[in-house]
């Protein structure tokens, strides 16, 4: 048999609950080391990324420099002036070291320095990526956070009327929304509003801001932008509409059949009270991470949308970069969406932490 | 009672049986040193309140898990001394059931293919014929009649005590000598609880299967495993043990009497009888992660000794019992022990010699009936200690 | 910028045009040959001029900044205009001048005609510029002219840098041109203003409009009639857009058929065509296909296409041309050379290529044509990703061969460095550029298809064309590398005589298959803000490398309505 | 005592299943309540034990739905209301004030993303006509109330249901179900989930509870013995109906019904001699395919071609008042035996009783 | 006895509504809005699979019918080239249609495989796969795809398919691994691993039958999201221009301006719509299945 263990503080007071032996000293220790582990990992998955993004960059076939030959030929420079010229603007040496190169790359990774643009080289590349990210982040943004208010709202009234026209209704168009690529409902929406009916000013939109905007903190600047993003917003915003929408009747419905809704009717509380605090909270929950994934997965996707829309986001400038060649910025580029969307789906998990307070003690599993 | 003197080796034997677990918060000894024996056509039940560690032992015993120390044998052999063929023959021989007759059974196959899988593996049948005939006998073994009704059912066409049959059916496919229940019978209705205890029975007495019963249901325990043993589990250690008609019917430490007095008894009489009864000093079960030190039951314990309980942890001792012999607690022992300070101290105090059983404190509350008084059988021990195993009304 | 409003006498009005120019990765540092705001664009001609404009009619130089230019033998001399002033007020002087062709020189790419040859740049005073060459040539000035005119006041450092490596014998490659190049590229000069001496300067720089106004001071700023000049960003979606709605009144924008059909009912509209010096071809690759010499196989193919239909679709209607002679000459410098000489026309006719086959030996069978070895003709053309033209080419030329019975299929390579593959020989049949689009001198046209894409050497076959022996039937064998020399140094009459020559051995030879030339077509919408939109007598020029509309707004010869 | 202060009519609910299915879940229930009584409603799984208690008061969920009858409560200002013909914020009102209900599995019973006092303090809240709660008058009242079950408010109040053990949740929503001192307590299986002992501690204060607040109880349970340690009157339900309505000592020592009668010879005494139990033959009836007559006949012992064919209602077998009658659903009741007797001066007691009433 | 035995060996063994099969088709049927979904999607099938084989293939450019309207004779106009827009659209469908398929198979296939041993074995091979599929979630799709389109250059429809494939299955990977997980450790595996019936068995018979449905509804939504992919590699100009096929429709349709153009509106919405029936079915269908498949719904 073994050793006894140290006894205990004396402590045998009538119903001591057990959280109450951990104290909040011990609940704080290991928080702060989930916490810990989160981020480590998050640096490593990050590091990953990085690497392999180097890699395919490394590895792809292509040469930067011929290029932008290419382009400057076609624009009317003779082929081995255009050579020249690229050469003369790209410092790219394709036969360098593979290792030299990625542990310069990591080191630039660590001091926050991944060089300049091959194409710009007056542009650091993480200038160059912020000069398009930020508009690709407003439009992903609104966008997710008009389906989170639409989504949500539609979804948990949907799930309230379970079984109803308006649920079938909405169902229908939750599973359209999100079935069909993003693309090609915005495309349909160009030209049935332009083409066909002429009420939508596409071309007046495209773009990011208008001529003689000046960027600032003022309405006019603002509400152009917006003008300008409103269909990159629609876009992002029609698969998280219908994927928040579904999930959130889903989650509604699961949390609708949960006792303590029936006992807060029973308890005869106001409807309102229960639909926020009781179903609105809880079925919420669930919708967080999605948000996060749904941010990743739209500005990845931006791709395509901001080539429809003629958008000039982080998407046509990765395509653009691709196509180039312009390593460093793909890298970048790649670097800060990776970065971005861990960091989100780390915020989401402490934010969750903080709204579910299930998690802080028993769901460390992660 | 078939008595006695068999000198074959137990069916199954666990020796120290510790099952640690690491978890976030520490590690958890779920199980701390359990010996036990089931013999063959023997009841062994084990019972306790949620989380003292009688489904970690089952795990164990069954070779699902392999504890952190202590051993696993059967028929003597030890599992980790197993090849692969005693192994086999050892899973074979020994079958769990397990209990949630919903989630047990597969619910894509029919009834014949769950019946049928582990006899086609095992080669115990040579064709599908043979596998669904043995499948057919299988069921009327288990008195699910007529089989062929059963056969090519999905278990959601069946209803709980049929599919827990099912269960049983299956395990039987094995010819297993050895069955564990875990609360096999515990998500069943009474009615069926009982028709599924009796054909449990059956098996047991012709078919001559041990049983390693698991529950919390004191009056499960007793009803199947009369002819048997309990051990009385709380918090990973066995604090009782001994035969079923004594343990129940004269309960010795604090916790087995606590346990048998909170059951309700479908007598409103009695119930009414016995509503003031004594309560524990607690009614939360301590954490395991943070055991109380001595006497992991003395937070809670009515009998509570400062300076006794909270000091040592108690070993299980044996204290006789009437009609078994109280000396040599080699393999062959019989009588009854207990893992309490308070009843180790009053045996050797006021009976040196070997004398009568006696009490403290109170014992087990809410046995007294209206009336019963009368049948106090010893006056110089406590007004409370009344009937043994006298029967207020019977068959 | 503080503006003065209207600049020229008389100047009003406005004068809109659309280019696509994209300021977040624009730059100001016109050091640079890539990459600054709108110099490549033809409006460049309105705010950052260069010496002289070429005619390309008369191949006359049209004065700019210079006020006249002189080749005699070796020695070019530019006199230039005096009281230009820069934006930052400093005179345009000939420090200027020099310092820009000494950048151009030394970033310029090795066997650049033109380049190569110039030797030095001397600024004799404020105004005048001597220009050395090693040898003389026909269009050797055109360089050192056409160069974009940079401030000695902000790119000096370089300039003489430059000036300094260039006379110590450096070319581009070298290190000491890297380590400038590497210098100069990464500079934006974002945050300054860009200097510039020409009739505008940048009022406002937007994302989407860049407007122009007036700069006193500047080259023909006293001329022009415009006061302000806006710059609408847009590609070909939004420059059609733009044209529907009449915003804009001048277009460079290559439209295809169903852009030019969106656009043809808007009010005041005109189409300005221009046959272009160039077109598209095929390449067959000679190495890897012994039967392409036989130049019976190559006129077959020829008599295969009907060039209409692959232009049509590929450019659609009126986007391309059908040469008028099959001399490997774009129909302006073709112009009175071939009036003496019965060249051989290849319309389709399918019978006539059957003929051609079957002489050199080729079988038709069920599963197609054989070659005169027996073995199933089996070809693959390839296009450029990306590069539509080509592409709508390749497909309709090898429809219209599947057609006849030949198995040629079509693909795509990737637009990472189709010079390579070209250069390589790593193809059966390629889609490739004809003539030349850079230059009105014949010379070029000729490089283009004997020697472009076909090295020869071991490691860069290319096509795998004989130049130095030419079998021809009515002249011999031929030796082309010698005539070209000749099409390019010669007298005059050494010239045309050469270029007769070398057109007659490519009817007869077909050294690449001409399927057809571009017509450059721009639009302009008149009455809206402009009188009339015409090149007047600049109508040769090529909209691109001397645009004739901004040489009429400098010379004032377009006006506000 | 004349006036039941909840009576059910012809009760039936039913569930939807399907566009045009439905299941009924009971039907035709008639019960009465007597203020002060405690009744046990008690039945195998899924004779619809829960599915009435969410019925009485219409708390039933999206699919369930009250097919016919009345439901009338005698309100604290003594008049009567059809909960059926409550409007919807009169509903509201009613519920927890006037009859509360504590639920199967009251491990999830509270919202887990909010502290317990915060439970309170909605309820208190809601139905406050008019009266502002503080925080600082939550906290008393809540703690007053835990105090009554026996928790620590200092400690409970602060935390979030998942930081509570099963019975410290069990007594909290009892806690919770008494604030605002209803009438009727309606109990679905409070302690099923929970440990013997702390189930026994659960029964206990349940007893103190009534005896200081006197509501009246309808306590679900499928476990005899607790009903038999807390009801006045046990309701047998079998197959959505009530087959047996008794006295407790009625239903233990004398069952009338070969279902009560076999459910009470199935359990297990856990005290005195180990009888040999028999369980009823069979299994009971899906909800779907329910046999004609009584529903219990396929496994009746003295089913006849009359249990097959008709419909049986409950029969009242005593003279005794209203609130304390035995009535049962049987042709063959007199036939009916329970196989272990009750003791004989038991017996006599409770034919004594009869006699009496 | 024997006869109750004789007669039980003698009933047969499945009944058809209860065979996987069974059960697929009863969902796709029983739902009515499933059941259109599903007659969608075999519609579409047929058109681009079975039309090509009824129109006439022969399709020749002609440049006098340059966007014609549509006719008799061409039902929706004709394209750029004069060709009949019709003939391109029956074309069209099936590239996609089976690229996309194929991408899913083996979307899912990989991540069946994967996620099963993850979930199965758990230890150090999950903690890789774990890791792995992190970082695939991480790294925007498209641009995965991209540099692989990049690099390999001419890819045949057959390497899109493994590119698309090889880039969806981290997704399904997680469900199926934690499916895995909760089943792995749900009791009748548990017996099935205490009748020692073996690793291989016990994950493919006992344990992936009970994911089927789930499996198959996401094959449907697999197939959606590949040619979400692929179609977009095709809009986006990166893959080469041979066979016709809906992406590359919209392709010309941007890149070329036709949808400025009311003229070319039938070459720029035909394909659309396509899509878009051909998604709505594949969801419609997804979700009738799901309904008839999923235990937790089925069994309520
Ligand atoms: N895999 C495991 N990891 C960590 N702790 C475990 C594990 N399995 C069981 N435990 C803990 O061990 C203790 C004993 O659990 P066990 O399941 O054996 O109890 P039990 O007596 O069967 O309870 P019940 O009556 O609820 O079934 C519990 O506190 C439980 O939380
Ligand atoms: N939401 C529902 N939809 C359809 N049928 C239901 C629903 N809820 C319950 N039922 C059915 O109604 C019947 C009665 O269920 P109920 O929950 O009332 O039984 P119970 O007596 O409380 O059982 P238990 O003892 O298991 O709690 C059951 O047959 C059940 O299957
Ligand atoms: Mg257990
Ligand atoms: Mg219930
Ligand atoms: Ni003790």
């Amino acid at each position: 048999m073994s050793a006894p263990p140290a006894p205990p503080p004396q402590q045998h007071a009538a119903d001591a609950p057990p959280a109450e032996r951990t104290g909040p000293g011990l609940v704080r220790r290991v928080w702060a080391s989930y916490a810990f582990r989160r981020i480590r990992q998050s640096v490593f998955v990050i590091w990953l990324v990085a690497t392999i993004t180097f890699l395919l960059m490394h590895f792809m076939p292509g040469d930067p420099i011929q290029i932008m030959a290419g382009r400057l030929n076609s624009s009317g420079m003779s082929h081995e002036q255009a050579v020249a010229t690229a050469t003369n603007i790209i410092s790219y040496d394709p036969n360098a070291n593979v290792w030299v190169q990625y542990l310069d790359f990591l080191k630039g990774l660590v001091t926050f320095d991944l060089g300049n643009s091959l194409t710009n080289p007056s542009k650091t590349v993480f200038e160059h990526v912020m000069e398009y990210l930020p508009w690709t982040l407003f439009a992903v943004g609104a966008g997710v956070a008009l389906a989170i208010v639409i989504g949500l709202t539609v979804g948990m009234a949907a799930a309230y009327r379970r079984g109803s026209a308006f649920d079938h209704a909405m169902t229908s168009i939750g599973s359209f929304l999100t079935g069909v690529p993003n693309y090609i409902l915005i495309a349909a929406v160009i030209v049935v509003g332009y083409t066909m009916l002429g009420v939508l000013p596409f071309l007046d939109m495209r773009g990011r801001i208008t001529a003689g905007v000046e960027p600032g903190f003022n309405l006019v600047f603002f509400g152009d932008a917006i003008f300008h993003a409103i269909l990159p917003i629609i876009a992002f915003a029609f698969t998280a509409t219908g994927s928040f929408m579904l999930n959130m009747k889903a989650a509604t419905t699961e949390v609708l059949t949960e006792d303590y809704v029936t006992v807060a009717q029973a308890r005869g509380l106001k409807a309102g009270r229960i639909s926020r605090g009781y179903v609105g909270r809880n079925a919420m929950l669930p919708i967080i991470p999605q948000i996060a994934l749904q941010l990743g997965t739209l500005v990845g996707g931006s791709i395509v949308i901001e080539q429809i829309l003629q958008y000039p986001g982080a998407g046509q400038m990765l395509m653009q970069a691709i196509s180039n060649r312009d390593y460093p910025v793909v890298q970048a580029a790649v670097i800060i969406l990776a970065t971005s969307v861990v960091i989100a789906s780390l915020i989401v998990d402490l934010f969750l932490v903080r709204v579910d307070p299930r998690i802080k003690t028993e769901g460390q599993e992660a | 009672m078939p008595e006695t003197a068999k000198t074959a080796a137990p069916l199954l034997r666990l020796r120290g049986l510790e099952q640690v677990f690491d978890t976030k918060k520490g590690p958890v000894a779920a199980v701390g040193g359990v010996d036990l024996e089931v013999k063959a056509g023997k009841v062994l039940c084990l019972v306790g309140e949620s989380g003292c560690g009688k489904t970690t032992t089952a795990r164990a015993a069954a070779g699902i898990t392999r504890p952190t120390a202590g051993a696993v044998e059967f028929r003597g052999r030890p599992l980790t001394d197993m090849n692969s063929g005693e192994k086999s023959a050892y899973r074979r021989a020994v079958q769990y059931i397990h209990q949630d007759p919903y989630a047990a059974l597969n619910p894509t196959r029919t009834v014949a293919s769950t019946l049928t899988a582990g006899l086609k593996r095992h080669g115990l049948v040579k064709n599908r014929t043979e596998a669904r005939a043995k499948a057919a006998e299988l069921l009327q073994l288990v008195e699910l009649t007529p089989p062929e009704s059963y056969l090519d059912s999905y278990p959601h066409q069946l209803s709980g005590g049929q599919r827990q049959r099912v269960n049983v059916a299956r395990s039987l496919a094995m010819n297993p000598e050895l069955l564990i229940c875990d609360e096999s019978t515990s998500m069943l209705d009474v009615s069926i609880r009982v028709s599924l205890l009796n054909t449990l029975g059956r098996l047991r007495d012709d078919l001559d299967v041990g049983f390693l019963f698991i529950t919390h249901d004191l009056a499960v325990a007793k009803y199947f495993a009369w002819d048997g043993e309990i051990a009385v589990m709380y918090l990973g250690k066995v604090v009782e043990h001994g035969p079923t008609p004594e343990v129940i019917g004269n309960p010795q430490h604090p916790y087995t009497k606590a346990l048998i007095g909170a059951v309700c008894e479908p007598d409103p009489d009695l119930a009414k009888a016995n509503r003031s009864a004594d309560q524990l000093r607690s009614a939360e079960i301590p954490s395991l992660t943070d055991l109380p030190a001595g006497c992991a039951f003395h937070p809670r314990c009515p009998a509570f000794e400062p300076g006794l309980c909270d000091a040592a942890r108690p070993a299980l001792v044996d204290t006789g019992g009437p009609g078994l012999p109280t000396a040599g607690a080699g393999p062959e022992r019989r009588g009854r022990s207990v893992s309490c300070h308070v009843v180790a101290r009053d045996i050797t105090r006021t009976r040196p010699s070997g004398g009568d059983r006696t009490l403290t404190f109170d014992a087990v509350p809410g046995s007294r009936r209206p009336g019963a008084e009368a049948s106090a059988d010893d006056p110089t021990t406590s007004p409370a200690e009344s009937e043994s195993s006298g029967a207020a009304w019977s068959a | 910028q503080a503006d003065s409003g209207d600049g020229g006498d008389g100047a009003s009005g406005k004068f809109v045009y659309v280019y696509p120019f994209d300021i977040s990765v624009e730059h100001y540092n016109a050091a640079l040959n890539t990459g600054v705001l709108l110099t490549a664009a033809p409006v460049a001609e309105l705010f950052i001029p260069r010496c002289a404009i070429l005619n390309w009619e008369t191949h006359e130089w049209v004065p700019q900044l210079a006020e006249s230019v002189t080749l005699d033998g070796t020695t070019l001399t530019i006199k230039l205009r005096s009281g230009i002033k820069w934006t930052d007020d400093a005179d345009v002087t000939a420090k200027d001048v020099v310092g820009t062709i000494y950048l151009q020189k030394l970033n310029a790419a090795q066997g650049t005609i033109g380049w190569d040859q110039l030797v030095s740049a001397t600024a004799d005073d404020d105004t005048t510029v001597t220009v050395t060459y090693s040898e003389a040539f026909t269009g050797v000035e055109h360089g050192a002219l056409k160069a974009q005119v940079l401030p000695y006041a902000r790119y000096g450092a370089w300039m003489d840098e430059a000036q300094g490596l260039v006379e110590a014998g450096e070319v581009q490659g070298g290190p000491g041109q890297v380590t400038l190049a590497e210098k100069i590229a990464a500079e934006d000069f974002l945050d300054e203003d860009f200097i510039t001496c020409g009739a505008y300067k940048f009022d406002q720089i937007g994302e989407t409009v860049i407007t122009m106004s007036v700069h006193e001071g500047g080259l023909f700023a006293d001329q022009v009639k415009f006061s302000t000049i806006e710059v609408q960003k847009g590609d070909n979606a939004a420059s059609v857009q733009l044209l529907l709605s009449s915003a804009v009144d001048y277009s460079t924008q290559v439209l295809g058929a169903t852009d030019r059909s969106t656009i043809a009912g808007v009010e005041g509209l005109k189409e300005l065509s221009t046959p272009g010096y160039d077109g598209i071809g095929l390449m067959l690759n000679q190495d890897r296909f012994p039967e392409f010499a036989d130049t019976n196989v190559r006129k077959a193919f020829m008599y295969v296409f009907d060039t209409e239909v692959i232009g049509e679709i590929a450019k659609g209607a009126g986007g391309y041309y059908v040469p008028a002679t099959y001399t490997g000459l774009p129909d302006p410098h073709a112009e009175g050379l071939f009036d003496d000489v019965e060249l051989e026309f290849y319309a389709t006719d399918h019978a006539k290529a059957t003929s051609l086959l079957e002489e050199a030996g080729w079988a038709k069978e069920s599963d197609g044509w054989h070659k005169p070895d027996g073995d199933l003709a089996e070809y693959t053309i390839i296009g450029v990703e990306g590069w539509t033209d080509f592409a709508l080419s390749g497909e309709q030329a090898a429809g219209q061969l599947t057609e006849f019975g030949l198995n040629v299929t079509y693909e795509n390579v990737p637009a990472d460095n189709p010079w390579g593959i070209w250069g390589a020989g790593d193809f059966d049949i390629a889609v490739r550029q004809w003539a030349n689009p850079f230059v009105p001198y014949v010379y070029g046209s000729w490089q283009m298809t004997w020697f472009t894409d076909n090295s020869q050497t071991a490691d860069a076959m290319g096509m795998g064309l004989p130049t130095g022996a030419v079998e021809t039937t009515s002249l011999g064998t031929v030796n082309v590398d010698d005539l070209y020399l000749q099409s390019q140094k010669g007298t005059e009459e050494e010239q045309a005589e050469a270029n007769k020559t070398l057109g007659i051995v490519f009817n007869e030879t077909l050294p690449r298959l001409p399927l057809f030339l571009n017509q450059r077509v721009s639009y302009a919408v008149e009455g809206e803000r402009v009188n009339t939109i015409d090149p007047g007598s600049y109508e040769l020029n090529d909209i691109y490398f001397d645009n004739p509309i901004m040489v009429r707004i400098l010379e004032g010869g377009i006006e506000p309505v | 005592m004349t006036d039941p202060i909840l009576s059910v009519r012809d009760l039936s609910i039913a569930y939807r299943t399907g566009r045009k299915e439905s299941v009924t879940a009971v039907s035709g229930v008639d019960l009465d309540l007597y203020e002060g009584q405690s009744l046990a409603l008690v039945g195998e799984s899924g004779c619809g034990k829960t599915t009435l208690g969410l019925g009485l008061l219409r708390l039933l969920p999206g699919l369930g739905e009250i097919t016919s009858g009345s439901l009338t409560y005698r309100l604290k200002d003594g008049s009567r209301a059809d909960l059926l013909k409550m409007k919807k914020e009169q509903l509201r009102r009613f519920r927890w004030s006037e009859a509360a209900m504590v639920f199967q599995g009251a491990m999830n019973a509270f919202n887990p993303v909010i502290r317990i006092v915060d439970h309170f303090a909605d309820t208190l809240r809601d139905h406050s006509d008019g009266k502002r709660w503080t925080k600082a008058a939550v906290e008393a009242r809540a703690g007053e109330l835990l105090e009554t079950v026996r928790l620590d408010p200092d400690r409970v109040l602060q935390s979030y249901p998942h930081e509570l053990s099963g019975g410290m949740k069990q007594r909290a929503l009892i806690a919770l179900a008494i604030a605002l001192d209803p009438q009727v307590l309606v109990l679905d299986e409070p302690t099923t989930a929970l440990d013997l002992l702390t189930q026994r501690s659960i029964v206990q204060q349940l007893h103190e509870l009534r005896k200081k607040f006197g509501f009246t109880m309808v306590f679900i349970t499928h476990d005899l013995g607790l009903a038999a340690e807390l009801a006045d009157r046990v309701a047998t339900m079998y197959a959505g109906r009530v087959i047996e309505t008794g006295s407790a000592r009625d239903i233990f020592y004398g069952p009338r019904h070969p279902y009560t009668a076999g459910l009470i010879n199935a359990v297990m005494p856990v005290k005195g001699e180990r009888p040999v139990l028999e369980s009823i033959p069979g299994y009971p009836p899906s909800l779907k395919a329910m046999p004609d007559g009584c529903a219990f006949n396929p496994r009746c012992a003295f089913a006849t071609d009359e249990c097959k064919r008709d419909r049986v209602n409950l029969e009242l077998l005593t003279d005794r008042p209203l609130a304390m009658h035995h009535s049962v659903a049987c042709l063959h009741h007199d036939r009916v035996r329970l196989q272990r007797t009750a003791p004989e001066q038991l017996a006599s007691v409770a034919e004594s009783e009869n006699a009496n009433a | 006895m024997t006869t109750t035995l004789d007669a039980a060996i003698a009933k047969p063994r499945k009944q058809f509504g209860e065979t996987f099969l069974g059960r697929l088709w009863t969902g796709l049927t029983r739902s009515s809005a499933g059941f259109a979904g599903t007659l969608l999607v075999l519609a579409i099938v047929l058109f681009s699979f079975v039309g090509p084989l009824l129109v006439d293939q022969d399709n020749p450019t002609d440049t006098t019918q340059i966007w014609t309207e549509p006719s008799a004779e061409h039902w929706l106009g004709t394209q750029y080239e004069g060709k009949d827009t019709f003939t391109i659209l029956v074309n069209s469908g099936a590239q996609p249609i089976w690229v996309g398929t194929l991408a899913a198979l083996m979307a899912v296939f990989i991540a069946v495989a994967l996620g099963s041993i993850a979930g199965y074995f758990r230890g150090r091979v999950d903690a890789v796969l774990l890791q792995l599929t992190d970082v695939t979630v991480t790294i925007p799709q498209f641009l995965l795809m991209l540099a692989v389109v990049a690099f390999f250059e001419d890819i045949p429809p057959w390497g899109i398919s493994i590119v698309v494939g090889s880039t969806m299955w981290a997704f399904l990977f997680r469900s199926i691994r934690a499916q895995v997980m909760s089943l792995k450790e749900r009791e009748f595996v548990e017996a099935a691993r205490l009748q020692n019936l073996g690793p291989a068995r016990i994950v493919f018979r006992e344990i992936l039958p009970n994911m089927a449905g789930f499996i198959f509804v996401n094959f449907v939504i697999s197939v959606n999201q590949a040619i979400y992919a692929i179609v977009g590699l095709y809009v986006l100009g990166l893959m080469p221009s041979g066979t016709p096929n809906w992406g590359l429709m919209i392709h010309q349709s941007w890149g070329q301006n036709f949808y400025l153009n009311p003229i070319a509106l039938p070459f720029v919405v035909a394909p659309l719509i396509m899509i878009v029936l051909f998604t709505i079915g594949l969801v419609t269908m997804g979700r009738g299945l799901d309904q008839a498949l999923n235990p937790r719904l089925r069994e309520r």
